[in-house]
Parts: C-alpha cells; sequence; structure tokens
C-alpha cells in the first residue's frame, strides 16, 4: 500500500504540477487570475482528439496542433480582453470566468454534449511488485518533469526568461532595463496556453473529454496558487506535491469519493493560517 | 427614516412596475408566465450577488453554495423528516445565514482576488460532500424530487414568485439608500480609508453578507419546492453561477434595479431563443454578450437606459 | 473639548522593523492638547511609519501609545479614531466614484448598523463641512475624478473633520500644491484649530509652509529622534542641517 | 552641443503637475547634480528622462528627440540609470541582476561584468546572494552595476546617498568620480543630501517644488544663500 500510494503520488503530483504551472506563471507576472486557464487545458485535449482519432493525423502532429491552439488562445485572452482591464484584477477575473463558459458552450457546439474517450498516447502496462501503471501515465510524468525542467532552466538561464522574471519580481526595474513588459506579457500568455495544452492532452487521456472538464485543472491550479504562495517554480512544485500526495492518500485510505474534499480544505487551512500561501514570495 | 422626495418618486415607479405586474397574467398565457417564474427566481439571487458584491467589491463565486444551502435544508426537513413547509423554509433561512456565515466570515479576511477563489472552493466542496455524505438523506446524486409544492397552477406561482422578489427588491433597494448603502460602497473603492473614518469593517462586511445570505436562503428554498427537486448537478455548478453573475452584471450591478432587469432579459432572450437555438448555442450566445458589454461597458444595461434617459431629458430641455 | 492632565498623546520608545531593516528605533514624544507639531526630517526617516503606527495600520514591533491617559497599543484603527485620532494621507484616498458630499457622508456615519440604517443623512450637514473647508456648493456634487489636488487634499480634511477628531496627523499636506493653495490650507488648519480646539502633528517637507503653522518641531533622521525645539532652533541645529544637507 | 539638453519639460500626476516648465543642459563627461528637498521632483525628473511618466516639452540625448520614446529605446540609446532604493529583483542573485541589466546589451557581457565587480570587489564576492537579503549599501552598488551593465554613455544616479551611513556614501562618491574620470561617462546624480552632490559634481542645478533654477558652480551654490532658503525657509 505504501508503495502504491509513493507511485500513485508522484505520478498525480506530477501531472497537477504540469496544470498548475501555466496557470502560476500568468499569475506571477500579471497578477491577475486567468480563470479561463482551465480552458487550455479542454482545447488542448480536444484539438488532440479532434486532429488524431477524427483527421487522423500522426501523433505527433496532433500534438503540435493541440500547443498552438493553446498558444492561439492564449494570446487571444490576453490581447482581447485582459490587456484592456489589466489595472483591475477583479474584472479579469469575471470577464475570464465568463469566458470560461462561453468556451464550454462552443465546444458543446462543435463537439456536442456526449463525452468522447481518448486513446492513450501510448499504450502498454508496467507491472511492478504488484502495483500496475500504464505507460501512459508514465510517459505524462516524464513529459511533465521534461517541460518544467525545461521551464526552470528558461527562466533562469536565458536572456528572455530572465526578464520574464525580473518583471514578475520589480516592473520598474525590469523597464528601465530595457525590457518591454508587453512584450513580456504576450511571451507568458502564450507560453501559458501551451502548458495548458500539453496538460490537457494528458489529462483527458486520464478522465475523458467532456465540456466540463475545464472546472477540475482550474481548481487544483487555483490550490497550488494559494498553498504555493505567488512562488516560486519550485514552491509550486512543492504545493503540487502536497496537493498530489494529500489527495492520493485520502482517496486511498479514507473513501475514493472523497477526491477533492481534501484538497478544498487544504486550501481554506492554508488561507486561515497563512494568507501568502507557505512559500509565498513575489517571484516566478 | 426619513424619506425624501427623491426616494418618493421612485417609489412611484416601483408601484407602477408592481402594478403592472400584477395585471400581467390577465394579457399573457400561463407558458410566459412560468418563463416569468424563473426570472423572478433569478433576479432573488443575483440582487443577493448585487447586495455583497456588486456594493462591497467583494467578488462571491459562491452564491450557489448558499442557495444550495438553504435547497437541501428544507428539502431534507420537509422531504425526510416530514417538517410542515411553514418551519423548514424559515429554518433554511436560518441555516443559510448561519451556514454561510460560518464559512464565510474566514474568508471576508482575505482580501480581493482571492475571496472569490475560496468561495468557488467552498461550492465545489458542497458538490462534492452532497453526493458522498450521508445519500440516504441527501439523496447523492440524484438529489430528491417530489417535493412538496406551495401553491399550484401557473397563476398563483406567478404572482408568489413576483411578490417575494419584489418585497426583497424594495427592501434592498431601500436599503442601498441609506448611509449603510454608502458605506459599503465606500469598501468597495477604499476599504482602508472606511476603516480610518471610524468604522469596523468586519461589521459592515458580515452585515453585508448576512442580508445577501438571507436572500439567498429565501430564493433557494422558494425555488425547490416550485421546482420539486434538488440535485447536486444544476445547483452547484459554474454554469449557475455563471447564469446569477451574467444577470447582476448584465444589467448592471450594484443597483438593485439592475439586477431585476439582467435577470428579465436573461430568461427572455433564452427561451425566446429556444426555437431557434435549441442547446448550448444560447450560452454561447449570452455569455458573448455578456463578455463584450462587461468590456465595453462594465456598468450594464441599466447604465445604458440611464444615459439614455439623461440623454432625453436633455434634449428635452 | 475636554481638559486632559498631561499630553494628549503620547508615543514610547517606539520600534518598527520590517524584514531586517530598522525603520524606527525608538521614538518617544507628547504632543499637548491644541499643541501643533512638525514632524519633519530628510526622506525616509521613519516618519509615516510613525504614522501609521498611530493610527495601527501597522502593529509596532515594541513600544506604547497612549491617548488621552489610555494605553491604546493594542486598540484597533476603527477605535482609535472613535477616541479622536484622524490622518490624512500623502497620496489622497478619496473614494472614487462617489460625490463629495458622499465621502463626507462616510466619515460622519456613525459606527453602528441600525443608526446607519434608520437615521438619514443630512445633507445639509455634510454641505456645512465642505463649506468649512473652503468647498463651494457646486462642488460638492462633484467627484473626486474632477478635482485639483489642492481639492483632494481639503476633501481629506473634510472627511477627517467630519469624524471630529481631537487629534489630526497630517501626511505631507502641502505636496503637489501650488503656492496659492499651500496658502488656502494653511489658513484653513489655522481656522479650525482656533474654533474646535484641534490638535495637529503635521509632516512635511515644505518647511517654509510648515514654519507658521507648528508650535514645537521634533526631527527624525534615520528611524532616530535627533532634534526637538521650536521651529527656529531646530533649523539651526548643526544634526539637522547634517541630516538635510549631509556633512 | 549639450549630450543631454531638456527644455519646457512638463510632467502631471492624474491632475497634480510634478514638473513645471523644466529645462537643463548636461554636456559629454561632466558629473552634473540635481539638488533640492524631499518632494521637489527629483525622482521624476530622472523618470521623464528614461521615459517612463507622461511628459510634455522637448527631451533631447545626443541630438535625438527621446520625449516620445518607450523606456526599451532610450535605454538602448545610451542611457542607464539607478532608481531611488534600486528597484532590484530581491530574489535573483546579484550576478542574475547584472544579467537582467545586460539584456539590450548582450555583446559586452562579460566585459561590462569584468568592469562591474572591478569597481566593487564585494558584489563579486557575493554574486550569488539574493538582493533581498543584502544591506543597502550593497543594493545600491547592484543598482549602479545594473545601470552599468547596458554600457550608458549617459548614467542616471538618483538619491545614491538615501539611507547610506556616510563611510558607504564616500565609497558610493569615489565610484562615480572613477567612472567618470577613468571610462569618460557623463553622470547626473540628484540628491537631497547638497554637501555631498556639491562636494562630487561639477555643475548643480537646485530644484524646487517642480521648478528648477540655472546651471552653477557648486561654489556658486555654496556662497548664495539659496539651498538654506530652499530647505528651511530661511
Amino acid at each position: 500500500m505504501a508503495l502504491q500510494i509513493l507511485i500513485q503520488g508522484f505520478v498525480l503530483s506530477g501531472l497537477y504540477a504540469l496544470i498548475a504551472v501555466g496557470f502560476t506563471m500568468i499569475f506571477s507576472v500579471g497578477r491577475v487570475l486567468n480563470l479561463a486557464y482551465g480552458v487550455y487545458i479542454m482545447l488542448g485535449g480536444y484539438i488532440y482528439y479532434a486532429a488524431l482519432q477524427e483527421a487522423g493525423l500522426p501523433v505527433f502532429a496532433s500534438f503540435i496542433l493541440a500547443i498552438l491552439a493553446g498558444v492561439t488562445f492564449g494570446l487571444l485572452t490576453y490581447l482581447l480582453l485582459v490587456r484592456r482591464l489589466e489595472d483591475n484584477p477583479i474584472a479579469v477575473e469575471i470577464s475570464t470566468l465568463i469566458l470560461a463558459v462561453v468556451m464550454q458552450a462552443l465546444i458543446v457546439v462543435i463537439f456536442g454534449a456526449a463525452p468522447k474517450t481518448m486513446w492513450p498516447v501510448i499504450r502498454g502496462v508496467l507491472r511492478f511488485e504488484g502495483i500496475s501503471v500504464t505507460m501512459n501515465i508514465l510517459l505524462a510524468t516524464g513529459v511533465s518533469w521534461v517541460v518544467l525542467g525545461s521551464l526552470m532552466a528558461f527562466v533562469r538561464y536565458t536572456h528572455l526568461g530572465r526578464a520574464i522574471r525580473a518583471v514578475s519580481m520589480d516592473r520598474k526595474g525590469a523597464v528601465i532595463s530595457g525590457i518591454e513588459p508587453s512584450f513580456i506579457s504576450m511571451v507568458t500568455w502564450a507560453l501559458s496556453g501551451a502548458f495548458g495544452a500539453i496538460a490537457g492532452v494528458f489529462f483527458a487521456t486520464f478522465t475523458q473529454l467532456d465540456s466540463h472538464m475545464w472546472v477540475f485543472p482550474l481548481i487544483i491550479s487555483v490550490a497550488v496558487v494559494i498553498v504555493g504562495g505567488i512562488g516560486s517554480i519550485v514552491g509550486s512544485l512543492i504545493a503540487a506535491h502536497i496537493i498530489g500526495f494529500v489527495e492520493t492518500i485520502t482517496t486511498t485510505i479514507i473513501a475514493a469519493e472523497l477526491r477533492g474534499v481534501s484538497t478544498m480544505l487544504l486550501i481554506i487551512l492554508v488561507l486561515l493560517i497563512r494568507p501568502k500561501g507557505l512559500f509565498g514570495r513575489a517571484e516566478l | 427614516m426619513s424619506i425624501d422626495r427623491e426616494t418618493m418618486r421612485y417609489l412611484g415607479w416601483w408601484l407602477a412596475f408592481g402594478v403592472l405586474m400584477c395585471l400581467l397574467p390577465l394579457v399573457v398565457g400561463t407558458g410566459t408566465l412560468r418563463i416569468l417564474i424563473f426570472a423572478h427566481f433569478l433576479a432573488m439571487f443575483a440582487m443577493s450577488w448585487d447586495f455583497l458584491s456588486g456594493r462591497t467589491g467583494y467578488i462571491s463565486f459562491g452564491h450557489p453554495f448558499l442557495i444550495g444551502i438553504a435547497g437541501y435544508t428544507t428539502a431534507i426537513l420537509s422531504f425526510r423528516f416530514g417538517v410542515p413547509i411553514y418551519y423548514s423554509i424559515p429554518a433554511a433561512v436560518v441555516a443559510t445565514i448561519v451556514g454561510g456565515t460560518l464559512f464565510f466570515l474566514p474568508a471576508l479576511r482575505i482580501r480581493g482576488t482571492y475571496f472569490a477563489l475560496v468561495t468557488l472552493a467552498f461550492m465545489e466542496i458542497l458538490y462534492q460532500l452532497t453526493k458522498v455524505v450521508a445519500p440516504k438523506i441527501t439523496g447523492g446524486t440524484r438529489g430528491m424530487s417530489g417535493l412538496e409544492s406551495i401553491v399550484s397552477g401557473a397563476v398563483n406561482n406567478y404572482y408568489m414568485s413576483f411578490g417575494i422578489m419584489f418585497v426583497i427588491g424594495v427592501v434592498l433597494w431601500l436599503l442601498i439608500r441609506t448611509r449603510l448603502g454608502v458605506a459599503l460602497s465606500a469598501i468597495r473603492m477604499n476599504e482602508e480609508a472606511v476603516r480610518s473614518t471610524g468604522h469596523s469593517t468586519t461589521k459592515l462586511k458580515l452585515f453585508a453578507f448576512s442580508v445577501s445570505a438571507a436572500v439567498s436562503g429565501v430564493g433557494g428554498a422558494f425555488y425547490v419546492h416550485y421546482i420539486g427537486s434538488i440535485a447536486p448537478r444544476g445547483m452547484f455548478e459554474i454554469n449557475f453561477l455563471f447564469t446569477i453573475l451574467v444577470a447582476a452584471l448584465l444589467g448592471g450591478a450594484e443597483t438593485i434595479i439592475g439586477p431585476i432587469m439582467g435577470a428579465y432579459f436573461l430568461t427572455v432572450l433564452l427561451e425566446y431563443l429556444r426555437p431557434v437555438m435549441p442547446g448550448m448555442e444560447r450560452y454561447l450566445l449570452y455569455g458573448g454578450i455578456a463578455l463584450v458589454l462587461y468590456v465595453v461597458r462594465p456598468a450594464g444595461i441599466y447604465s445604458l437606459i440611464a444615459d439614455a434617459g439623461r440623454k432625453v431629458q436633455e434634449w428635452r430641455r | 473639548m475636554t481638559a486632559t492632565a498631561g499630553p494628549l498623546l503620547e508615543v514610547r520608545d517606539l520600534h518598527m522593523t520590517f524584514g531586517g531593516i530598522r525603520a524606527v528605533q525608538g521614538i518617544s514624544f507628547q504632543v499637548a492638547e491644541g499643541e501643533t507639531l512638525g514632524l519633519i526630517g530628510p526622506n525616509g526617516a521613519g516618519k509615516t511609519t510613525v504614522f501609521n503606527m498611530i493610527m495601527a495600520e501597522l502593529k509596532p514591533t515594541s513600544g506604547e501609545i497612549w491617548f488621552g491617559g489610555e494605553n491604546i497599543t493594542r486598540v484597533p484603527t476603527h477605535e482609535r479614531v472613535k477616541r479622536g485620532i484622524a490622518r490624512t494621507y500623502q497620496v489622497p484616498q478619496p473614494f472614487g466614484e462617489m460625490s463629495v458630499g458622499s465621502n463626507i457622508r462616510v466619515g460622519m456615519a456613525p459606527d453602528d448598523i441600525w443608526k446607519l440604517i434608520a437615521v438619514g443623512a443630512d445633507p445639509a450637514a455634510e454641505a456645512e463641512i465642505g463649506r468649512s473647508v473652503g468647498f463651494s456648493d457646486e462642488q460638492i456634487d462633484m467627484l473626486p475624478s474632477e478635482l485639483a489636488m489642492g481639492d483632494l487634499r481639503r476633501l481629506e480634511m473634510a472627511r477627517n473633520v467630519a469624524v471630529s477628531p481631537r487629534l489630526l496627523l497630517l501626511d505631507e499636506v502641502f505636496a503637489g500644491l501650488t503656492l496659492r493653495e499651500i496658502g488656502q490650507i494653511s489658513e484653513l488648519l489655522v481656522e479650525k484649530k482656533r474654533k474646535d480646539g484641534l490638535t495637529y502633528i503635521i509632516v512635511s517637507h515644505d518647511l517654509r509652509a510648515l514654519a507658521p503653522l507648528v508650535d514645537r518641531v521634533i526631527v527624525m533622521s534615520f528611524g532616530e529622534l535627533i532634534a526637538e525645539g521650536s521651529f527656529d532652533e531646530v533649523v539651526k541645529d548643526e544634526a539637522v542641517r547634517d541630516a538635510y544637507l549631509g556633512q | 552641443m549639450a549630450q543631454l539638453s531638456i527644455s519646457g519639460l512638463d510632467v502631471f500626476y492624474g491632475r497634480a503637475q510634478a514638473l513645471h516648465g523644466v529645462s537643463l543642459e548636461v554636456e559629454a563627461g561632466r558629473i552634473v547634480a540635481v539638488v533640492g528637498p524631499n518632494g521637489a521632483g527629483k525622482s521624476t525628473l530622472l523618470d521623464s528622462i528614461i521615459g517612463l511618466t507622461r511628459r510634455r516639452g522637448q527631451i533631447q540625448f545626443e541630438g535625438r528627440d527621446i520625449g516620445r520614446m518607450a523606456p526599451a529605446r532610450i535605454v538602448r540609446l545610451g542611457i542607464g540609470y539607478a532608481p531611488e532604493r534600486g528597484n532590484l529583483f530581491p530574489f535573483m542573485g546579484v550576478k542574475e541582476n547584472l544579467l537582467v541589466g545586460a539584456y539590450r546589451k548582450r555583446d559586452a557581457i562579460e566585459e561590462n561584468l569584468r568592469t562591474v565587480f572591478d569597481l566593487f570587489p564585494r558584489l563579486e564576492e557575493r554574486q550569488n546572494q539574493e538582493t533581498a537579503t543584502q544591506s543597502g549599501g550593497e543594493r545600491q552598488m547592484a543598482s549602479l552595476g545594473r545601470a552599468l551593465m547596458s554600457s550608458p554613455k549617459l548614467l542616471m544616479v538618483d538619491e545614491p546617498t538615501l539611507g547610506l551611513a556616510p563611510r558607504v556614501c564616500l565609497e558610493i562618491a569615489a565610484v562615480l568620480k572613477d567612472l567618470n574620470e577613468r571610462l569618460g561617462l557623463t553622470i547626473v546624480i540628484t540628491e537631497q543630501n547638497a554637501n555631498f552632490a556639491m562636494s562630487l559634481a561639477q555643475e548643480v542645478y537646485l530644484l524646487e517644488t517642480g521648478r528648477i533654477g540655472d546651471r552653477r558652480t557648486p561654489e556658486e551654490l555654496r556662497e548664495s544663500a539659496d539651498i538654506a532658503a530652499a530647505y528651511f525657509g530661511d
């Protein structure tokens, strides 16, 4: 049982970290909460599905298309909506929530209300000490770590990445260093869309595609931000693991139906004890 | 309470609105009345949201949570334990205020953007819990149906729902015209400065919240008895939240009259589009309208009409 | 005006540390009822931090604050206001979507939910307060966004006068004002003091404007008190000159 | 012709006017100080030169009108800025802060890093320490260093001595002098600390309530009663 919790916990946490990172990034750089973030995840899943299972494109091409869709939609959210409301975080919150519901309706109009089952990205099962893990989940965990690792390298070792962190820490300091914050915002929204789409492809293979699937990842992202604080990527990673393990332990030891409830209670607890999050500091 | 001339004039308008709506069943059929009944309930929820969020700027994404507490309380009491609805409905309202306060009070300590997220999380908790905790009582995922109705027939229900909405509307409207209303708006604009003028903002926010919860409680309790069933889906759902939010924002937050207008507009639009757009297209359409209107005109329909009225007056002069 | 034995406000050994930075290190001073105290010092000396602590917007790391003979160190902001302390901000903080009159209304409102509902607003009294700080009747209906900087400072004054304070903390009241506006605000301060017996603590970098108003001046530098005395004494003080002009 | 010339500069914050028709000239290779009490508009002046405010009037740098340019372009033209209190990136190490400063000048990073570390050996010792945990003096050095990373021709420093102990002020003064003499950098500083400014600069402007006086030498200014009047009203 302990081994099972360990494996499941890591697998789930990896996925949660991947889901949350795009959301956290927007919050760190622009100090706004993008409630349409879940839509990038849904869009990633649906576009991948349409390309692979309806248009018959190869896996790789479908994946690229999904990412492009995420990037495009992320950019559009920023350019058409958020940029006009940027000095009012509450307006951003409300309008992105409305946008999410609009997109949910659009998905139903295009793909219908019935849930769709996605093929796993790769097939096969790995058995180990009486525990079986699908190759698909292992791949997802692997991709998650690779993506997060590349992101960390990107923000640490490239000029553009450092500029993103600079804007998130001190906007004036960044501007007088010659950085254009609006360009940085566009880059982060595009990246956020890409991360959402990648996470969405895997998330959808674990559950299924339906027009409500954007809510749960959004709640997870929110939970990661609240638990981790407006945090460093490392802070978000740790927060994702706390949430992932708490959930795994609750569902395997107490009751499977309580999935989600433990996360909510964790959010409330953290907000009451440390409203700035466990690792709260203004950094990406 | 001193009532000035302007208040009297507006009360006249309220009265005219009331009389007009009371005469409506003489003219229109029961189909239209049934649509309007939904508008009335939506208006109650939107006003409740507006009184808390529109006024104080503490955006609640958890109003379905409040409505749900009320709905479940009266449904369980009357359906499972045979409590007469004369008792179960007041009990539901009390439960909403107490239960809501228990959850929201800690959240009211949290500033700005986080408040909305925490209330959203509450809604999700209740959704999960009703499915798994004591399903024998709550009915689990399927909920309960066959709840006792208060009055029967479209006309009676129309008058009842309109009456409740009208009373709530007038009371809330009078409330926001007092100095309390001014103080609550001031919280939205600058909470710090309200404190430094000698107010306990905690007390003010708690009051606004209790009123909002009471209104949601009344609305929620009557609503479930009207539709005769309750289930976690449809209740604790973002689509429901979305409808409330859009009604309040479309009409124009912070006005009480706005949310009523928004609720009528939304329900009627939704119904008249039904033949043309049978499914989710309607959400797509009015979500789109709401989005554009919100970005272009955050103050809502009410402000458009108010502006138009002002222009007409200027023109007549 | 109630006569109190001893000082109206007394600050005892206040300390404030942010992270590792000691913003205020052991400040003590007193203000007598009816006195006008100037609080000056170079940029970053910790003057506003002292105001924030007197208003309970910041919790001091250590030290005590006494008002009217009572230890108020643990009393929250709105209770301090009720006891008679009010302040203005360096950057005026009006309620942006409300008219001047409504801004004053918030200040006049009692901290009691039922009275807020039952007792109607008194536009005449609001207008009276507005006029007393120099607003024209027309301006009472204006929005803050339509006002000039000097008028915004008046509005802050008006909202503070509305809470009927005994002690008023004025933070950089002359900043961003034209010479004419400075004259008007000064006159207003003198007038209010004459009529209502107000006590002031004024923070200002505009010493020329401050000089005629103050009875006594205290000087802060690097979070410490470096001088105290009449205006003329203080500005001739070697340590003060060094603090401002550098050595 | 002057390297930097400003004429009739008006700056507003909302309805409040922070600068009133400010004009000044800075010749290449000089150290110029703008002196004045708190709130006179010193930071606003430098913010306006680098393009951070809504401004009206003429600002020319090396003959080009920069009065409407965005900060990024102005930085690229060769103006470096160390603002009041630094505006450093608190959770980055010193070296990373410096690298951000090189955002617009990536072909001379090694060279510029060497220059900065030679000027401030202490920064090299602590290059990986987060600036959030550093002393005021070290932060001031890091801020100057970051400005130097874009290879500026003109360096603007806002209140270099703010909150610093006298010993550290002397250190900063020595570095600024060195930059000016050895590397030929034009330097504009603003100071409340008038004596510091007059000991360092060759030319001084007195800024008072958003208005600026004529260019003077430190001696002229010291002999006039204007400074004391500006500060103490006597």
